[in-house]
Parts: structure tokens; C-alpha cells; sequence
């Protein structure tokens, strides 16, 4: 009896929150209720947009939907005293969980396995079967290089402005690899701005596409593709990984893991490797990657002026890379004759988004004439802006000192 | 195992309890309890609500789909239909491949069929290169 | 001729030991026959016995099979000094490979991406079918709190006491987690006491359940469950997850990683990443974790006092989940009315262990009436009893000083 | 957007360009750009090189696969004929595997058919046991 | 690589060879060959012993099993009939499988085709959904 | 027009090199072009033959084009002090990608993997059917301790002779695996001339083989093996794994992780546990194992003497390990009668090298009786041969001082 009437007196004042520094009302200080900030509203509202996007309406799903829910995960709000949850906690030498997937973020490591995976995936036939479209994915190239002008112009460093640059490239893993290696601060920003605009390919490009291009240049047919042999499809990676690594080392391990798992693809005797390198191995990384990054954007970190910034830059960057591939087909058209002429929508490709930018070519391409089919031909320059931005990764980390 | 929990009831019970460290293990058990009843309470809540707004979309597009239609009988297919269905399935799912394949690679692999490519071989047979397999994203 | 006498004197004080530091017997000093303890062969015993009920009995084979044959990997004997085997041992800057193993449950990476999987593989629509039945989810906790308290009175400290308590939760991965954070000396003996409770889930339930229920309502028959829509299944891990991670921040790894993966799995556009999220990555953890967590019972650090305490207390853990599951069924019961009553025995679900208790519950249930399946109403508690385990892991985390 | 690129382009071409940190991105920019360019005019120079080298060693063995065949018509085959394809390669490839699985295992998977080994035989009813899981190598 | 091999033997039996570090040599190649043979001899001992054990309470069970069945000849199925032991065992399976999800799921996964499903769908109609991808433990 | 005309001016002076430190003569400079060494042309050379003979030849594809992709990769010029992307570089804190992969080889971590994977896809009937021919994968471990003796004879201390040694077990990971414990500067040798002699078998065993048999000897044909029980074949991984493993502790890693795949695949109940032992986790590392064993041969750590003398030990290793095997089969024959003599031809695949060793003896018994199928008696001795190397790693691992 004289236990329960003091049980009652107890959690009465257990309730209130006068028994000591353990009760209900100190617990709840340390719930998200308690440390709940406006912008982690803000950003569970953006990951709850990406997730819609990437289910509703297919905007690179496998990308969205994990960056959504890591951005959702990692704005829930705690106390970071208590427990090491966000990406950078670090308590009592335990580090976070996030914090270790985040490493295969930070230390660069991800991104080359994703190209692994893209290379085992990727067929280079239209690129061997019609070597000039290369020359389209370079162009696309000065999205990258204006871009980091612009940056130098909003008052980033060279570093900085290097890795915003990249972010025109169109390319998610070359941007991760870049920022992690020379801006790691900026890494979410650009990491968050990289993907989101891949997935916004459809939207962006057309209207550009379309402002550059003339109604007959948009119905032109091109050549049928020709058949490649395997042989050729050998030795494509290994002469590409050669003669492109030469020119840029800095380029070497995203290009390497890129020729690398296109190897075990054409090579005909380790499909057995291909398989999981384009199929669990990619998954995994994939997964972990977009959770990782989509953690990484906790908002008292990541909501500043600087994010929008680098937002604005790619957008721009985006659109520059579009019009430089388009214009660039029309340049080289003055050179070319007859059914040799470029349907100068291909250009759009340029940009590497694989295959997005292609389809949104596809697609463009058969608004105008619906028996035109321009994918395969796209796909030539959509590969070689795989290879063009890792070359221009390559040459920015060796040049901007870090 | 009843017995020592019985002899853990008993030291419960005494008039020791609620002091120092027990004290504390009882403050974390209520805390603990509710807010464990708190998160699946709150579940209990708002996934009738879920429920009858989703509903409410679904009728103006299909007023007959909302109806408790309850757990669907076990439907026995004779091994038959199911080899049938399966096949079925398979052809059209292949078609499908092919369709995508041909966009992303304009043409099937042709192998040639030479001794050091057995290995290679037999993957690309059995391999279901599907839709999965399509380059999506990085 | 000279050489082969010499040889042969040599050889001669080599098997003899008087041969300089290098010979035969002390060779056999470093093996196993001179290094061996009682303890490894008790723990070589417990880990045949577990591969032996894991083989025959069919109990939770993924986990008892990597386990047990952890257990007798790590134990056996072998000269410390002389390489690094066990998983604490480093020698000259070098870590064992058990060790890097070990890393994966010591940092508590393994038992998020568990939940990744899980979460990959679970179906939620029982429970979103019937939600008031994630009360008994609820209910079943009181084991973890009971068990904190008892670990208390038995003299662990409150770190100590809050890490034993969660083997009440039928959790191995929440277990290991909660371990890992505020009590790692503790991780091995609470890790196998989780997994061998979970394991034996067929044989500590049953007389529980009997003993407190009544024939009627055994055989108390369920309103079927009603079909569940593509878009509550979609929205549902997104709210859930708001829900309980504000309510309990501590739990946003765990909880997170969990309703990530069912995301994956119904949002029907990351097939792909599901797959090997339940499938590969999934399957490579087990192993690991399975077996690391064995080779953590090397008998110098595991055969301690402490360890038979942990035990017993998981197994009245176990008892008063399951007494709790059921005995709240009963309460519900008092305010439902016709076809909506429960019946108690799938409070005994409300423990986590999926889908083993859900299991004993339809086994249970048939045992009294054949034409009764309670299994997919089991399911309900079943799967709030793992988000109720992380709710309690996330206060302990929290509310614990670590 | 073409706004902020027009006040960029604009605030590009001033005087203050070239000079301090604006010069070395461009710089970087024009070395970036050759770069560029010479790897992928590189590739586009060699790989019609590549092509002739190897149909040279071609065209010694077969004279009729140089020809350019153009993009292959999307062979669009009957359900019903992918599925006897299907079949036929199935059955083919399961000749295959049983060949290889005598090599090195000298015996086919024969398991007792006990309860406890439910899940284990299902495994291997369903499983691909092909030439891709032959150990080959570490 | 025969001559080297030689040169190596002529210089092992030298009067030079026990002693200081070829000593040690010489000492572990003794220890090491002596305890690889002791290893597999071990096992080359060890499990006729373990086959008689398990042969004793086989031959209480079923007297016929433990004969010497000898290597048995590679059973050469005709294609046709390997295709229809394949589709009967898969369409076996599939009924396997069709019973496990009903108890776990009940229900079939019914999906809308609307567009932007298609990769889902494919996932789904391919995917061997199978007793191996139920829900057995964490 | 003055901006156009200082630009031309600042362009001129860019090219020629005279504009600060940034121009396109300091980048080609860093460039390949620039950074080239002879050595790195050679290694290159190297790495496309291992890619030829890979492809053509099927010499191990699984193993050679990995490893011959990473020479060529990690042979590619560039400025070490720009950016770290050799296995060993670390700049500002930031370690190479290449260095991450290589983490698993040099902690000793990828081989026992391998060695989990390689359980889970090995069927040990053929040695449980006829156990006394696990003495010839005893007898060609002569290999290893002879070429340790010719290693110290050559100059290199005892750790380096050990390491050296383990390449006459014809078993890469075990190799790589013992190197990296006791003589991590010579693993890339070791690693690659493991692996290269482990695709050369079909070349180095045959003439050795015909050299030591006669013609009768090699016509014999053996007793038809036995079909062994499930029970058997669950309890072998067991049994096998405690006798090893307590005369040699040291090999506890490696055979723990061999017999536990093992055990995995054979208990009838884990089947999806060895379904990704031996299927994405092998895959995934074979491939990062293979690339970063190729990428550690840069050529100013790898061309030197010493490689070219482990070369030099590692094929007369191969050499010895054959005739040991070769010859022990003819010494057991002295003591067989009637049916139970032993095909010497066998004997040779008591180097580990599994399946390749055997298949090249079923391939010379065929030549000279075409029904004679030596292949099922050879694994017996090809499996006892990797357990053999693996105890005799466990011997050097515990008596060599590290
Ligand atoms: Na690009
Ligand atoms: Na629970
Ligand atoms: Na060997």
C-alpha cells in the first residue's frame, strides 16, 4: 500500500518533471517535436517532392527515390548531444551510421563503381559505328568550363567553381567525384543540384533544342548505323582507355572503372563478372550513394545562399551544355555533305545524362517526323559526354591546385 | 526462468524501488512504454484517415474498387494453365526485351561461336537480359 | 656423406626440442592441442548444437548456421602472440580478418542495412489493413522494460542494463545496434542470447500462450483482412517513418533504413534496387553478421558470469513479451464488440522475430480449431512488434547517458 | 535562367577579364576544352583505323561480313515462336550445364525430400545452376 | 627453370646448409611438411570412420542405399524431354511459391499498368518470387 | 575590340608557356605524354598479353583480364604530386581510390572471401568418396618449402622466403593472403606470379607430367568413386575444419571461411546464403581483388630484381609441386594392389589451381586412352591440395616471426 501511494507520488512528479533530469517533459525536448527547425520542414518537403517526382512521373526513379528518403532521414530533427545519427556526428569515437555510408561518398569511392557498373552496362556499337558524333559529346563540354567562369563570378574559389563547373557535365558520379576530391564542403549542394537536373533532363533541354534548330534540320534522317563486329568491341575500351587517360590522368579512375567494366561486358569470358558489376554491385552502390547524399543535406548544413547558388549555376550550366552540343552539330554540318549531315537535335545528347538525354532526342525527334527514329544516333553522343566530362574531370583535378 | 522472474516481481515490490538507479530504470520504462504506445497509436490514427482519403480519390475514378473485398481465396491453378501462363508471360515479357533492347543497342548480341567463347556463350542464352538491365541512371 | 650424418644429428635435436628456438614441439605448443582451454570446447560444443538445430530442426538456419559456425571458428585455440586470428586481435598495426568482419557489427553498420532488407522484403498490408492491432506490437515491449529493470536489480549498470533489456525486443539486429552504441563489451553475449531466443521462438511461446488464454478464445475466428491499395502501401512507409522518428529521433537509423527499403519495394519504379536490397546485400550481411557475431564468442571474453546472467534474463524477456502480446489482446478485447473481437494468441506476435512467431501463432491456432488461420492476422503485431522494438531502442538511446 | 546567363556573359566580356583569378579560369577553361576535344578527336581518328585493321584480318577469312548491313528491322516474332525458341535454348542450355555439372561434380544434386529441407530444395528445383557457377578460378 | 632447379639442389647439399638461416629453413619445411601430412593424413583417416557411422544408422533405416553405386553414367536426356521436366517443375514451383506468398502476403501483387509502372511491372513478371525470398530471419 | 585584341595577346603568350604558372605546356607536362617512363610502357605491354591470352586463350579469364586491366590502369602516367590515384597515394589527407580497393588485399581481407565463395561452389564428394588421395594434395606442398629454401638461398630474409614460398601452392589467395600478413612490400610480385602461373598450368604440368610417368602408368584407368551421402557431406566441412584448423591455427582464417562456404551450400537450409557466397560476393570481389592486384604493379615499385627472381622461384615452384604430387602417387602405388593403384597423371593436380589442374589431367590421360575420365579422381587431390597450402600457410604464418 505504502508502495503504490508512493509509486503515484513519484510519477506525478516524474510527469510534471520535477524528479530529477530524467522525465516525460525532457524527453520530449530531445524528440524531433522538441528540436524541430523550420528549415528541416523545408527540406522533408523536398525529399517529399523528388520522391513524388521519381514515382509519378519516372524522373530517374532509381536516383530520386533513395535521394528523397535520405534527405527525409536526414532532416528528421534530434538532439545531436545524444546520439550520433547525422552524417557527420562523430560521439564518443563512434561515428554515425550515415557517417559510414557517407565515407564511400567523401572518400570518392562510389563513383567509380557506378562507372564500372555504367561500362558493364553500356553498349558502344553507335559510338564505334560512327566515330565523328564523339565530337558532339566534347562540345557539350563548354557547359562545364562557362559554368566555372560563372562560379569565379559569384565569388567561388577555383576549387569551388571547379566542382560547380562539372555539375554542366551532366554527369552525377563524375560531379560526386570531383566536389568530394577538391570542395568536399559543397559536395550535397552539387551532388543534390547534379542529380536533380539529370532528372529534369525533359523538361530543360527541349525548349533549347528547339530554339536552335530549324524546322528541316529537325526532320532530317541519318544514315543507318553499321553493323559493328566483336573484335572491335574489344578493343574499343582498351584503345579508348589508353588514349584518353594519356591526355588527362586525372581522369584515370573514373575512366578506368568506366573501359574497365565494358571490358568484362565485351569479352566474352567473364560475363560471369559483368553480370554483377552492372547488376548487385551497381545496386548496392546505388542505393547507398543516394541514401548517403540525399543525408548529407541536413538542413543547417546545406540550407544557405551557396546551395541556391550552385542551384542557379546548373541550371545555366544545363543549358549552355545542350546548346554548345546542338550548335556544334550545326558547325560541323558546314563541313559534311549530303545523307552525311547531322540531325543537329543529336547534339542535345551531348550532355551525358545516359540514356535520358537520348530518349528526350527520340522523343523530339518524332514531334516533328514520326517515322524518324534518331535514339541509336543519339546514343553516340550521349556516351561520348560520359567521356568527354570525365576528361574534363580529369583535367580540372590536375590543373586547380588542392 | 517463471521462478526467477518471480523473485525479480518480489524485489520490485519493496519500498527500495524508487530510489537511486531503479528509480531512473522505472522513469525509462514509463517514458519507454509511452512513447512506444505514443508512435503506434499515432499509426493506429492516421492509417484509417490514410486509407479513407486515398479511398475518396479512387471513387470519383472507380466507385466499385473500395469495396472490403476480403482475403482472396487461394486460386489452385492446375499445373497446366500455370506452365501455360508462364509461358505466355515469358514470350510477351521477351518481346518486351526485345523492343528495349533494340533501342539501346539496335541490334542482338551475335556471338560468334568459337571454342574460347563457350563461357560467354551460355550466359547470353540463359541471361534474362531484361528491362532491369536497361541503363537507367548512375 | 658427411652432409646426411649431420642431417641425420640435426634432425634428431630437432624433434627433441634442443635444436635452438625452432622445432617440432614447440610448434605443437602453438597449436591447438597446446593452446586449448576448457572453454573453447564448451563453446565448440554450444556452436555444433546450434549448426544442429538450425539443420534439423529447421530453426532460423540463416542465423544459427553462420553463428555456430562463427562460434567454433572462434574458438579455436591458437597462440595469440603469434598472428592475429580472434576479432579483438591486432598485432604489429595489422587487424585480424575477424576483426574487420567484426567492424561491421562493433560500428552498428550491419543491423540498419538488415532492416534495409527486411524492409525490402516485408509486406505491410496487414498491418494496414487492421491498424489497431499494432498495439499488441506495442504491448509486447513491456519485456524490454521489465528485463531493464531486472538487469538492474541484478546489478548491471544502467548502460548495461538498457542494452540487456532490448533481447526482450526479439530483435537480433536491434539488439546488436543498441549494444553496439552503449554497451559493446556486452555485444557478443547479447548478440547470441537475441539470435538463439529468436531461434527457439517455437518452443518458449507455445506454454506462455496456452497458459493464459482460454479454449474459446483460441479458437476465436478473425474477420478477413480487406484488400489494401498500391498507394497506401506506397504512402505508408514515408508517414511512418514522420511518425515514429519524430516521436523517437533514436530510432531514425534503424526505422529509416527499414521503411527505406519497403519504399523501394512498393514504390514499383526501384524494382530493381529492392531486389538486391533484400536479395544480395541482404544475404551478404547475414553471412557476415552471423558469423562475426560467433567469432565474438571466444571463450576468454565470453564465458563469464555475466553472459549465464544475460541469458536468463532473455529468456524472461521472452516470456513477459509474449505474456504481454497476449494479455493486452485480452484488455483490447474488453472495449470490442461481435466480429471485430482478436484473438489473444496473435498477441503472442506482437514479439518481432519475423515471421517465426507469426508462425507458432497460426500453428497454435490450428492446434484447436484446423480450418483457423490466424497467420496473416499475426502478421500485424508481428511487424509493429519490430517498429515498437526500434521506438523503445531509439528512447534508450536517447534517454541512456553514453 | 537565360537572364543569369546573360548577366554572366555580359559581366564576362569586361576589361577586368582577363586578370587575377578570371585568368586563370580561363585558362582553365581553353586548356580544358583542347583537352577535351584532342581525346575525343583522337578516338574519333583511331577508331576508323581500328575498323579497317581488323576488317583487313577479316576479309582474309570471310569475304562477306565486311559488307555494311546497315541497322537491322526489329525482328518482330510471334509469341508463339519465342516461346518453342525459348524452349529449345532451355532445353539446350540444360544439356549444356548437365554436361559441365558431370565434369565436376560427377553427380546431379539429390537430396532427400525430408521437411526440414523445404527451403534448401527449392532452391535447387529453381536454380540456374549453369556454367557461370563452375569454379574456374579464385 | 630445370637448371635453376638444379643449381639450387647443388647448393642445398652443401656442408654450409645446416646452419644459421637455411637452418631455420630446413627446421620449418620439416614442422610444415610434417604437419600438412598430419593434417590430411588425419582426415584420410578419419572419414572412412565418419562414412561407416553414418552407413550404421543408414542400414537401420533402408538397407539398399549404401551399396557402391559406382559413378553413375551421365543420363542424356532428349531436349524434348528435359523442356517438359522444366516446365512441370516450374510450374510445381510456382504453385509452391503461389501457397508461400498467400500465407505471408495474401494476396498476389496486382499492379496498375499505367505508364510509368512499366519497369515495375517487368520486375514483377520476371522476378522468381520464390520460397528463398520469404521473410525467414534478420 | 580592345578585350579581343589583350585576349589574343593573353592566348599567344598562353601557348607558348610565358603566362603565369597556368599554360597548356605545364598541363601536357602532367600529362602522359609528359610523365611517361619506359617502365610504364613495358608493364602495359604486360597487362594487354595477360588481356590476349585471357580472351584467346582462355588461360583463367576470371583472374587474368581483372588483373590485366589493372596493370594497364595502374601503369598509366601522371603527376603523383597533382592527385592521388596510384594504390599507394595519399594527398592532404584524401587516399586514392585505387588505394581504397587495395585496403582488402593488403588487410588480408579479400582472400578469405574468395575462400568463402570457393566453399560454397565446391562439391568435396570425389575426396569423401576416396579420402586416401588427399595425400597427394599433401605431397605436392614439397613446393612450397623447397622454394622457400631456394628463396633464402637467393637472398631474401625469412619472411620474404615464406611469402615466396606459398606461390608453389598455385593458390592466389592463399598467396595473397599470406604476403599481406608477412611481406606486404613483395605482394604484387607474389600476387601476380601466383596468378600467372595459376593460368599457365595447361603449359608448365604436362611435359613434367609425361617426363616422370610411362605410358602404362598413365593409360590405368581407377575404380569407378562412390556415391556419398548428404549426412556425409554436411558433417565433412565440420569435421575437416576442427582437425585442420587445430594443427595449423594459423590457417583458421582461411580453411574458417573455406569449410564455413562449404557448409553453407551443403546444409540443404542456407542455400540462399550460398547462392551469394559464391555468386555476387565472389563476383564482386574477384573483380575489385583482380583490378587492385593489377594496379599495384606501377612500374617504379614493381620493376626490379627481385620480381624477376620470385618470377624465377614461382615456376619452379610450379614445377616441383607437380613432380611431388606426381611422384607421391607412384610411392603410394607400391603399397596398393590390383584396382586400387592410383593413375599417377592425378597426382599433378595435388596442386591446388582447382578446377584448372585437374582438367589439364583429364585432358593428358584422354590423349592416351580417349575413355579414360581422370577428371572426378583429380578434384579429390585438387581440393586436398588447397587445404594443403592453406595448413601450410597456417604453419608459416605461426613459426615465421611478423
Ligand atoms: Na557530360
Ligand atoms: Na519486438
Ligand atoms: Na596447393
Amino acid at each position: 500500500m505504502s508502495m503504490s501511494s508512493s509509486m503515484v507520488t513519484w510519477l506525478t512528479g516524474f510527469l510534471q518533471g520535477d524528479s530529477g533530469s530524467l522525465n516525460l517533459m525532457s524527453y520530449l525536448d530531445d524528440t524531433g517535436f522538441g528540436q524541430v527547425e523550420p528549415g528541416n520542414i523545408v527540406m522533408i518537403l523536398i525529399g517529399l517532392v523528388m520522391i513524388y517526382l521519381a514515382i509519378k512521373k519516372d524522373y530517374e526513379p532509381l536516383l530520386l527515390v533513395p535521394i528523397g528518403f535520405g534527405i527525409i532521414a536526414g532532416n528528421i530533427p534530434y538532439n545531436p548531444e545524444l546520439m550520433p545519427i547525422g552524417y557527420q556526428d562523430i560521439l564518443g569515437g563512434q561515428q554515425s551510421v550515415f557517417g559510414l555510408f557517407y565515407f564511400g561518398v567523401k572518400s570518392g569511392l562510389f563513383p567509380p563503381l557506378i562507372f564500372l557498373g555504367i561500362g558493364a552496362m553500356t553498349d558502344f556499337s553507335a559510338l564505334l559505328s560512327n566515330p565523328k558524333l564523339l565530337l558532339l559529346g566534347a562540345a557539350a563540354q563548354i557547359g562545364i568550363f562557362l559554368t566555372l567562369l560563372g562560379s569565379l563570378l559569384l565569388g567561388f574559389n577555383l576549387q569551388e567553381a571547379a566542382a560547380i563547373g562539372i555539375i554542366g557535365g551532366a554527369d552525377g558520379p563524375t560531379a560526386i567525384f570531383v566536389a568530394s576530391q577538391i570542395s568536399p564542403h559543397l559536395l550535397g549542394a552539387i551532388a543534390i543540384a547534379a542529380y536533380s537536373y539529370m532528372g529534369l533532363v525533359p523538361v530543360i533541354q527541349p525548349p533549347i533544342m528547339r530554339l536552335l534548330t530549324t524546322d528541316e534540320e529537325r526532320k532530317r534522317k541519318m544514315k543507318p548505323v553499321r553493323q559493328v563486329s566483336q573484335t572491335e568491341k574489344i578493343l574499343f575500351p582498351i584503345i579508348a582507355f589508353l588514349i584518353t587517360s594519356f591526355i588527362a590522368p586525372g581522369a584515370i579512375t573514373l575512366l578506368g572503372m568506366l573501359f574497365f567494366g565494358n571490358l568484362l561486358k565485351e569479352s566474352g569470358v567473364t560475363d560471369r563478372l559483368a553480370k554483377d558489376a552492372q547488376g548487385s554491385l551497381n545496386n548496392i552502390v546505388v542505393i547507398l550513394l543516394g541514401f548517403a547524399v540525399g543525408t548529407s543535406t541536413q538542413a543547417h548544413y546545406f540550407l544557405r545562399w551557396d546551395s541556391l547558388k550552385i542551384f542557379a549555376l546548373g541550371a545555366v550550366s544545363f543549358a549552355i551544355a545542350t546548346a554548345g552540343g546542338v550548335l556544334f552539330a550545326k558547325f560541323m554540318n558546314l563541313f559534311l555533305r549530303g545523307d552525311r549531315k547531322i540531325n543537329p537535335l543529336i547534339g542535345a545528347a551531348g550532355v551525358s545524362a545516359v540514356p535520358d538525354s537520348a530518349r528526350v532526342v527520340e522523343v523530339e525527334g518524332r514531334k516533328y517526323d514520326r517515322k524518324n527514329h534518331l535514339l541509336m544516333h543519339a546514343m553516340a553522343p550521349n556516351i561520348a559526354g560520359v567521356i568527354g566530362s570525365a576528361i574534363a574531370a580529369g583535367v580540372l583535378l590536375s590543373i586547380v591546385p588542392h | 526462468m517463471s521462478i526467477l522472474a518471480g523473485i525479480l516481481l518480489r524485489q520490485t515490490i519493496s519500498s527500495e524501488m524508487i530510489s537511486g538507479m531503479m528509480k531512473d530504470g522505472t522513469g525509462i520504462a514509463v517514458v519507454g512504454m509511452i512513447t512506444v504506445f505514443a508512435g503506434l497509436l499515432g499509426l493506429t490514427f492516421i492509417l484509417p484517415l490514410l486509407q479513407r482519403w486515398i479511398d475518396r480519390g479512387q471513387i470519383r475514378m472507380d466507385r466499385s474498387r473500395t469495396a472490403d473485398e476480403g482475403t482472396p481465396a487461394p486460386v489452385r491453378l492446375a499445373p497446366k494453365e500455370l506452365a501455360a501462363i508462364s509461358a505466355a508471360i515469358h514470350a510477351h515479357m521477351c518481346f518486351l526485351d526485345q523492343a528495349e533492347k533494340m533501342k539501346l543497342t539496335w541490334q542482338d548480341h551475335e556471338k560468334p561461336y568459337t571454342p574460347w567463347r563457350l563461357a560467354g556463350r551460355a550466359e547470353h542464352l540463359q541471361g534474362t537480359e531484361s528491362l532491369q538491365n536497361r541503363i537507367r541512371s548512375r
